[in-house]
């Protein structure tokens, strides 16, 4: 890939990330208040909620916060960055839990109760989901010949869509967004909708301008993950781009209807859930995949 | 589907159907005809007896004898209806539609053009509602 | 250079007897510190000249080979007397039959036994450079800042203590010798005799407050490693019997040279058992959280430059034996096994050098892992991890032992808003902890190139298992120093008082710091000019472990995590904003710290971290971890024992 | 202090539609100790009997909660006409016992909704509350209010349903039964519902007496008690099983109140078939003087009313104790030892009614 | 004892402790703790409730301005909030509360607001 | 443009009021309403929030919460008043421990008559309480 291309890509992601999550963002919440009965919302309604957040009075328990926030967004992007112009995924997984860290680091800044106990609830969320945010790009080392982490030669080199060969990693993975987008059974440390015992968990005190970038960041991150959906599905044909697509909107369904269709369970059953879903789907194909390929 | 995700049938059919909300604010809201939205008064019928005054549990109307004039804080109204059985001439009633919400709180008043007769006549016609 | 070398081994030995006989504190603390200079100045003077004349393997015979001989067998032979003598004193006999049957076959077979070929002894090459370097500069650092430490531990602590800093600070120089001549040694008779005394000394560190549990806790760590000392025996003994040889490196030149042949491999076997205890994996942990009982330095020491590193050292010495066979995979999965386990005890407690202890055991467990595979990639980093874990280690022990002293605790919840009490302190633990598990620092590198090899190594079940040990492992590791760090950076509940501590120990501790800042941004020439050759030294040809594209990638990463805080700090120190009480549902009592509690007073506020007792605790965790490691280490054992006969 | 953290919950909290306060102390999520705090409501309306007389006090009673709105007024009525010896007239208290269980209705829907709410799961409560608004329109249709109907007057009721009215609801009713149990059922079904109701907050019929509980959370622990057995208004014509669970835990709470729901059903329907047509109220005369005990089956349990006059027109003492009162040392109970987000649901199981609880 | 109207029987103070016992060790469900002031009488009525299935009985216990009453909250957990309650709105006071709140149970601005009414008719 | 007139996030807070206000403005938020037709969030968190509905007349354990809670919401901020306790202090104006109206503890924009208070009163008091938003955040940028 040549330096042009990357550049493209990358500036692609940094201006079209956000766009697209946030039409999809509003989709789903139209999607979700008609499953509820309801009218719902205009799809734009997150941009007007995120612009309105930018317009607000600017409150805070501590100046700490700001530069915590600021610092999450901005690893994050650069992890989407390394993941869309094809750099290696395992760093970008790596770079994906530094910046989870700087959002630990905003959200106890302050001394409340509602962010700190939801700060260690998404402690809980991300030492669930990490296992199998690791084991993803591993999958993808052994599907792709030769082995590699690079994801432009993850795409470049196969043959055949890489989910033939990582059912169990897709599993596993799609299992895991439910907990990465914050969606029911597992918004535990925060939640977009339904109300919660630690009312806004980690965002709790992020006031106007913070919690907008919390929402932007989301957003970014969103866009890596579902990044990473479409990774399972792209090959060297061009044509697989559509597969892509498809399956991503596919998973963004599942990931409403789920959410639709469950109660909030406590972070004991979810740290059991995600981890036996990872060894279970995840490690075994991970075996089988070694005797393949071994 | 037992167990997990059961509410998948109904969540799906409330997506492919007309979604329950109504249109209030861009569509008038027609009432049933109980409803109790606020209190009227036939001013023409009103002896400015101040029954309805006194009986009113947040005293949220006024009956002032000498400016012939009633009024209510429509703000302090609770739709109890118990002025409206109270009031020996029946003219009060409690109709459909309430007060619009607004920034300020006022008095909603009448003019009485009630006369009222001699003094004799005075301590007959409540007697009759009081006990 | 044999002379330096010699020289080197001995000068500890012989300084330790200034600290130890001069009790004038002023005296002495001039002594330890000159002591500690000179170890510094003579092994970095060392080390750089032989990287200077190019980096050759240097085997060589010291100088009076022979009086070295006897006197490590009288040395040995002085020990297991003592030991008995101790073991009778409080009664533990089965130290006594340990330490008996560990030193009498050697020392019989060197009196009875055939007479070996007389091959060199020692042996300085890439491998013993970077151990030199870590136990000299690391080791010596520790030194300085237990002057300090020591003086404020008895001085403000524990008054009720008999003093016996004399003791201790003399121990700390027998230490220096005993690893520096054990890094050195090729030869298995004095690799035993030193390894025996770090044993001892340890043993004698630990015990050093001579409370009850101190005296319990110390001899659990002698049983442990001198039944690691019996594994090393065994090897001597097998080489004198079977391969008329007592050289490590003849030993692993015959297990390669006949991989499949069980009876090459039990020596080996035998010297990674060894290894094992000494390096603290499951089921031998025990010991090394025992040892928290002993004051800060020496727990630092013990942990971060020398007790641990032996076992680890010796593994990656015998790395090469160990591929893809028997031994590695055993190896491999305990410290996998153990990296994970030892994270997710370390969940589960709060005690600030708890913590360390088992945050120490899981990288080692990842470092241990890392030698089982044998392949180039995980010995570059094992042996990064090796570096980067002595520096941040060493720094994070000595952070704590400051914190303590100072604010009267060292339990990871009392240290909440440290950064707005006492920001230095706080400021160098961030480091500390920031090195051990945020990309793209060492730590994050090394998982990198082990998670590769991992993936990579043959035996398909060992392979998958490694793999999810580490994923697992990482998620568990990430977790607990995010919460520490979080309580760090969090706001203060405690008013500022005095820092007490001591000049010395904050030269030690950015001292660390600082290493540990030029060690991350001088990776790539680490990588380049250490990592490389050593490994080529160990496997011939090795091509290029990380990329060029992801060391860039990594400096981006790096660049990013100083540059980015660092801009938006300058861009958000001006922002406006409007002060407010942070959110309580309303029930603040005027400030962010207390609420109007249910009795209509305020009422003070506090949230702890999560320690998920119920899950990781160590009573549910620790006895069916040891449990099963044990039962791997045995069947393992069986399986290479019962091949060899 | 250590690994504990000692925080608030409340009073202002998105998952409590009501203000309460609890001092937690929590280990990790487990919750150690929890002191509630109440008091956010508290309004001193038992006071205003010296400001109002005992006609205006029916529309205080009424507002004494706007959930059980109707039953406060009603219990209150019931005291005085007990007091006065008024002998109501039959289809009043057969329009009471319709209204009444109306409300069961609307208040166990709405609860079943604000469970849902509770645990995250948003969908539920959404659909939840949408059954309820079809009750909200029926109530609106027969007495003019939504939440406060003002028809409760001492010695009857002042409107009247037509029999055309009440074969009208009874048929939306039957429409609404099978939606009722399609929503239900998700409650006692889905796995993520159960693995939050099932086994938390355990409570036994001892403790639950000891505690004083009442209502479904003491029927819920196998206690077999509906005040509603004793008879008052039309009950003593109607037939129906007093419902009971023996499993203690909030999942059987959730099981009675669910069963409730049919049995209230199905009470209107008998009530429909049987209702006289005599007069809906009688004249009173008169000041009371006296005293009497009411107990009236609220849909959160045992309303307790204590009415005490003296002759003239201000009573000298009103008491309601309400349910949620009665409830809450047994909620203390259940909150000890359990984890942190089950605080709200635990708080929810009681069906907790601050208002009247504080009055 | 002594009935003064179906159910509701008058006791004094020395056989209070004795009655709660009794229900106590019946597995009676204490209802509720009353306090009235009656203008007429001049002193506190406290009535407390009990019940068993569909069994009802209520105890009177009358008690002088001053007067203290020994608390139940003991024997029944539940009676801490009634106790408190009456002492924070009546000025009653109850002797040893498990859980005494020291009138912060509501937390009102207005000192016993039960009795302040009758001072101020008194007055009139 | 500003954009909060479009995205008006709402915070409930029961102060003293009998409920049955409280169950109509959550029953605003449910299907047969739905008020997020408007942008509008029920967020439980008053840095979140933008609109204020407040309900009951305030007593004295309330009042240090109502305004802690009314100083955390960022400007530009809109009060409505919902329901007649909260207007007036309704029936329970003559208790000794209502405040009477939510007026007397912070300032209120919007009264919404009613007891209870209708949905759609509650509807058009949000609508209007929006409006008010145009204006509000024209002279805090003014500041
Ligand atoms: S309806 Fe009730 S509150 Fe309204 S004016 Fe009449 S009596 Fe007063
Ligand atoms: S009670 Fe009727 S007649 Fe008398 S003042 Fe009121 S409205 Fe007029
Ligand atoms: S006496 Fe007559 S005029 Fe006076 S209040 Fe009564 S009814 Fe009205
Ligand atoms: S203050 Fe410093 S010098 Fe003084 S006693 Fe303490 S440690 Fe020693
Ligand atoms: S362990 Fe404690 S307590 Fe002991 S030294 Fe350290 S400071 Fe003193
Ligand atoms: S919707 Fe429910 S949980 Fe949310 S604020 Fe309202 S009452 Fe509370
Ligand atoms: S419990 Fe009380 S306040 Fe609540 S709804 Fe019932 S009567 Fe009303
Ligand atoms: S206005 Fe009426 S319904 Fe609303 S809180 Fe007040 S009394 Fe209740």
């Amino acid at each position: 890939m040549t330096v042009q291309i990357r550049v493209i890509l990358a500036v692609c992601y940094i201006i079209l990330a956000p766009i697209i999550i946030g039409l999809l963002d509003g989709c789903d919440r139209k999607i979700s208040a008609r499953m509820q009965g309801r009218k719902g919302p205009s799809v734009l309604q997150p941009f007007y909620d995120l612009k309105k957040l930018f317009e607000k009075e600017f409150l805070s328990a501590n100046k700490m916060q700001l530069f915590m926030i600021r610092s999450y967004l901005c690893f994050i992007i650069l992890a989407g960055i390394l993941f869309f112009a094809g750099f290696d995924l395992l760093l970008v997984v790596f770079a994906l839990s530094t910046s989870a860290m700087f959002l630990i680091l905003a959200s106890t800044a302050t001394h409340s109760p509602f962010s700190s106990q939801g700060t260690h609830r998404e402690l809980v969320q991300i030492m669930a989901c990490e296992p199998m945010e690791l084991l993803v790009p591993v999958g993808f080392y052994l599907a792709t010949i030769p082995k590699t982490f690079n994801v432009s030669n993850i795409v470049r080199n196969s043959d055949y869509s890489n989910v033939i060969f990582l059912p169990g990693f897709f599993v596993g993975f799609v299992f895991i967004l439910t907990i990465k987008f914050r969606k029911s059974p597992f918004d535990i440390s925060t939640s977009h909708h339904a109300h919660q015992e630690v009312v806004k968990g980690v965002t709790a005190e992020m006031v106007g301008k913070e919690y907008g970038m919390v929402t932007l960041a989301e957003w970014y991150e969103n866009a890596i993950l579902y990044g990473i959906v479409a990774l399972f599905f792209l090959n060297s044909n061009p044509l697989s781009i559509v597969g892509a697509i498809v399956a991503i909107l596919c998973v963004w369904f599942l990931e409403i209807l789920i959410d639709n269709t469950s109660a909030r369970v406590k972070w004991q059953l979810m740290l059991k859930l995600a981890w036996g879903v990872t060894i279970i789907a995840a490690g075994m194909n991970l075996f089988l995949l070694e005797i393949i390929r071994g | 589907m037992g167990q997990f995700l059961p509410f998948t049938k109904q969540v799906l059919k409330n997506l492919f159907s007309k979604p329950a909300t109504t249109q209030y604010p861009f569509v008038p809201k027609e009432y049933p005809e109980r409803t109790r939205g606020h209190v009227d008064i036939d001013s023409d019928k009103c002896i400015l007896c101040g029954m309805c005054m006194r009986s009113c549990p947040p005293g949220a109307i006024t009956v002032d004898r000498a400016g012939k004039k009633w009024s209510i804080n429509r703000f302090d109204c609770i739709q109890c209806g118990y002025c409206v059985e109270k009031c020996p001439k029946k003219c009060l009633s409690i109709t459909p539609g309430y007060q619009e919400p607004g920034p300020e709180k006022f008095r909603y008043e009448v003019e009485v053009p009630y006369e009222p007769p001699k003094p004799a006549a005075k301590p007959q016609a409540p007697a009759a509602v009081e006990k | 250079m044999e002379t330096l070398v010699t020289a080197l081994i001995c000068f500890p030995f012989l300084w330790a007897i200034f600290p130890a006989l001069i009790h004038n504190s002023k005296c002495r603390a001039f002594f330890v510190y000159l002591g500690c200079g000179i170890v510094m100045v003579s092994s970095v003077f060392i080390a750089i000249r032989w990287f200077l004349a190019g980096g050759e393997t240097l085997n060589f015979r010291l100088p009076h080979q022979e009086l070295f001989g006897h006197i490590f067998l009288v040395g040995d032979v002085f020990l297991m007397c003592f030991i008995t003598y101790l073991a009778f004193k409080y009664k533990r006999p089965i130290i006594s039959f340990l330490t008996i049957t560990s030193t009498v076959i050697p020392s019989a077979l060197e009196f009875v036994g055939p007479k070996l070929p007389n091959t060199y002894t020692m042996r300085f090459d890439w491998l013993t450079f970077i151990m030199v370097l870590i136990i000299g500069v690391i080791g010596s650092l520790i030194g300085v800042y237990a002057v300090g430490y020591m003086h404020g531990y008895h001085i403000h602590h524990h008054k009720e203590l008999t003093d016996r800093r004399s003791f201790f600070l003399a121990m700390i120089f027998v230490f220096f010798g005993a690893m520096f001549g054990l890094v050195f040694s090729a030869n298995l008779l004095s690799l035993y005799f030193f390894w025996e005394i770090t044993s001892v000394t340890s043993f004698l560190l630990i015990g050093y407050t001579r409370t009850d549990e101190a005296i319990n806790n110390s001899f659990k760590a002698l049983w442990m490693n001198l039944l690691g000392g019996c594994g090393l025996a065994v090897a001597i003994t097998v080489g004198y019997l079977w391969f008329n040889t007592a050289n490590l490196f003849e030993f692993i030149r015959i297990a390669k040279l006949s991989p499949d042949d069980m009876r090459c491999l039990l020596p080996i076997a035998m010297l990674a058992f060894a290894a094992l205890t000494k390096s603290a994996q499951f089921p031998f942990s025990g010991w090394l959280l025992g040892a928290m009982v002993a004051p800060t330095p020496s727990s630092a020491l013990l942990h971060s430059a020398t007790m641990v590193k032996a076992g680890v050292y010796l593994l990656i010495r015998l790395t090469t034996a160990m591929a893809d066979n028997y031994v590695g995979n055993m190896v491999a999965l305990i410290g996998g096994f153990t990296f994970l386990v030892a994270s997710c005890l370390a969940i589960s407690v709060s005690d600030g050098k708890k913590v360390l202890a088992y945050s120490t055991i899981s990288n080692l467990g990842l470092i241990v892992a890392c030698t089982g595979c044998g392949y180039a990639e995980t010995i570059w980093a094992a042996v990064f991890l090796v570096i980067f874990h002595a520096v941040s280690k060493s720094m994070l022990f000595q952070c704590v032992g400051a914190i303590e002293n100072t604010i009267g605790s060292r339990d990871v919840e009392d240290m909440q808003g440290l950064m707005s009490i006492f920001p230095k302190l706080a400021f160098i633990l961030m480091i500390g902890i920031a090195g051990m598990f945020l990309a793209p620092f060492g730590m994050l590198i090394s998982k990198w190139a082990a998670l590769k090899a991992f993936i990579d190594t043959k035996s398909v079940y060992v392979s998958s298992l490694m793999v999810l040990f580490i994923c697992f492992g990482s998620a568990t590791t990430m977790f607990y120093w995010t919460k520490w760090m979080s309580k760090i950076l969090g706001p203060a509940t405690r008013e500022k008082s005095r820092d007490l501590t001591k000049k010395n120990e904050y030269i030690s501790m950015f001292f660390h710091a600082t290493l540990m800042v030029a060690l991350i941004l001088g990776f790539p020439w680490l990588s380049q000019n250490v990592l490389k050759p050593l490994s080529r030294n160990m496997f011939g040809a090795v091509e290029q472990v990380i990329s060029q594209e992801n060391i860039i990638i990594m400096i981006v990463l790096l660049v990013g995590v100083f540059v980015i805080p660092a801009f938006n700090y300058i861009m958000t120190k001006n922002s406006k904003y409007r002060p407010v009480l942070t959110y309580m549902g309303g029930a603040n009592a005027g400030d962010n710290m207390s609420f109007v509690s249910a009795t209509g007073e305020a009422k003070e506020m506090h949230v702890a971290n999560f320690y998920m007792e119920e899950i990781m605790g160590e009573k549910k965790l620790f006895t069916p971890a040891i449990i099963i490691s044990a039962f791997l280490i045995i069947v393992y054992m069986i399986i290479v024992i019962g091949g060899a006969f | 202090m250590g690994n504990r953290s000692i925080v608030p919950y409340g009073p202002q909290h998105p998952v409590l539609p009501e203000p309460i306060h609890l001092d937690l102390v929590l280990e990790d999520e487990k919750v150690l100790a929890a002191i509630p705090s109440i008091g956010f409501i508290h309004r001193g309306l038992e006071s205003l009997t010296s400001k109002k007389d005992f006609n205006e006090m029916v529309y205080v009673a009424e507002r004494i909660c706007g959930i059980c709105s109707f039953m406060h007024g009603m219990g209150y009525c019931m005291a005085i006409e007990d007091i006065m010896g008024v002998e109501v007239p039959r289809r009043a208290d057969y329009l009471r016992t319709i209204w009444a269980e109306m409300s069961r209705l609307h208040s166990h829907l709405l609860w079943l909704g604000l469970l849902a709410d509770g645990f995250g799961f948003e969908s539920l409560f959404m659909h939840s509350w949408r059954l309820r608004e079809t009750i909200l329109d029926m109530f609106e249709e027969s007495t003019g209010g939504r939440v406060i109907f003002s028809v409760n007057t001492i010695g009857g009721v002042l409107k009247d349903m037509p029999n055309e009215m009440l074969k009208e609801f009874v048929k939306k009713l039957d429409a609404m039964e099978k939606e009722i149990r399609e929503t239900t059922s998700i409650f006692l079904n889905d796995y993520t519902v159960k693995s939050r109701l099932v086994d938390v907050g355990i409570i036994t019929g001892e403790d639950a007496i000891r505690r004083g509980a009442v209502g479904p959370m003491m029927r819920a622990s196998g206690i077999n008690v509906d005040m509603r057995k004793n008879g008052y208004a039309a009950y003593n014509d109607i037939d129906f099983e007093v419902i009971t669970s023996n499993k203690c835990d909030s999942y059987a709470r959730c099981e009675v109140r669910i069963g409730e729901l049919f049995q209230s059903i199905d009470i209107i329907r008998q009530c429909v078939a049987k209702i006289p047509d005599t007069e809906i109220n009688t004249k009173v005369t008169g000041m009371p003087n006296g005293e009497s005990f009411i107990r009236v089956e609220q849909p959160r349990g045992e309303a307790f009313y204590h009415v005490r006059a003296n002759g003239t027109k201000f009573l000298d003492r009103f008491r309601v104790r309400t349910p949620t009162f009665a409830n809450i040392p047994a909620l203390t109970q259940t909150l000890q030892g359990c984890q942190y987000g089950d605080v709200p649901l635990l708080v929810l199981t009681i069906d907790p009614c601050i208002s009247c609880t504080e009055r | 004892m002594q009935e003064i109207k179906k159910d509701l029987y008058l006791i004094d103070k020395a056989e209070l402790l004795q009655v709660i016992m009794e229900k106590k060790n019946a597995l009676w469900r204490l209802c509720q703790i009353c306090c009235c002031y009656p203008k007429a009488e001049n002193h506190y009525e406290v009535t407390y409730s009990f019940a068993n299935g569909y069994d009802f009985a209520n105890y009177r216990l009358i008690a002088e301005r001053d007067e203290e009453v020994p608390s139940i909250s003991r024997v029944y957990k539940s009676a801490i909030y009634y106790e408190n309650e009456m002492h924070e709105l009546w000025g009653l006071n109850v002797e040893n509360i498990k859980v005494d709140l020291h009138d912060k149970l509501y937390r009102i601005d207005v000192e016993t607001p039960f009795m302040e009414k009758e001072e101020a008719k008194d007055g009139e | 443009m500003s954009s909060i007139h479009k995205s008006p996030w709402l915070l409930h807070y029961d102060g003293s009021s009998c409920n049955g206000c409280d169950i109509e403005v959550l029953a605003c938020t449910t299907p047969v309403y739905d008020v997020e037709r408007f942008g509008v969030i029920n967020t439980g968190n008053p840095m979140h929030a933008d609109i204020f509905l407040i309900t009951g007349g305030i007593n004295s354990q309330n009042e240090s919460v109502v305004k802690q809670i009314y100083d955390q919401m960022p400007q530009p901020k809109v009060v409505i008043a919902v329901g007649t306790c909260a207007c007036t202090g309704g029936i329970f104006k003559e208790c000794y421990n209502i405040k009477g109206g939510a007026d007397t503890v912070i300032p209120v924009d919007i009264y919404v008559p009613g007891c209870a208070a209708r949905p759609e009163s509650i509807i058009d008091g949000v609508v209007k309480g929006v409006a008010l938003f145009k204006e509000k955040a024209a002279s805090l940028k003014a500041e």
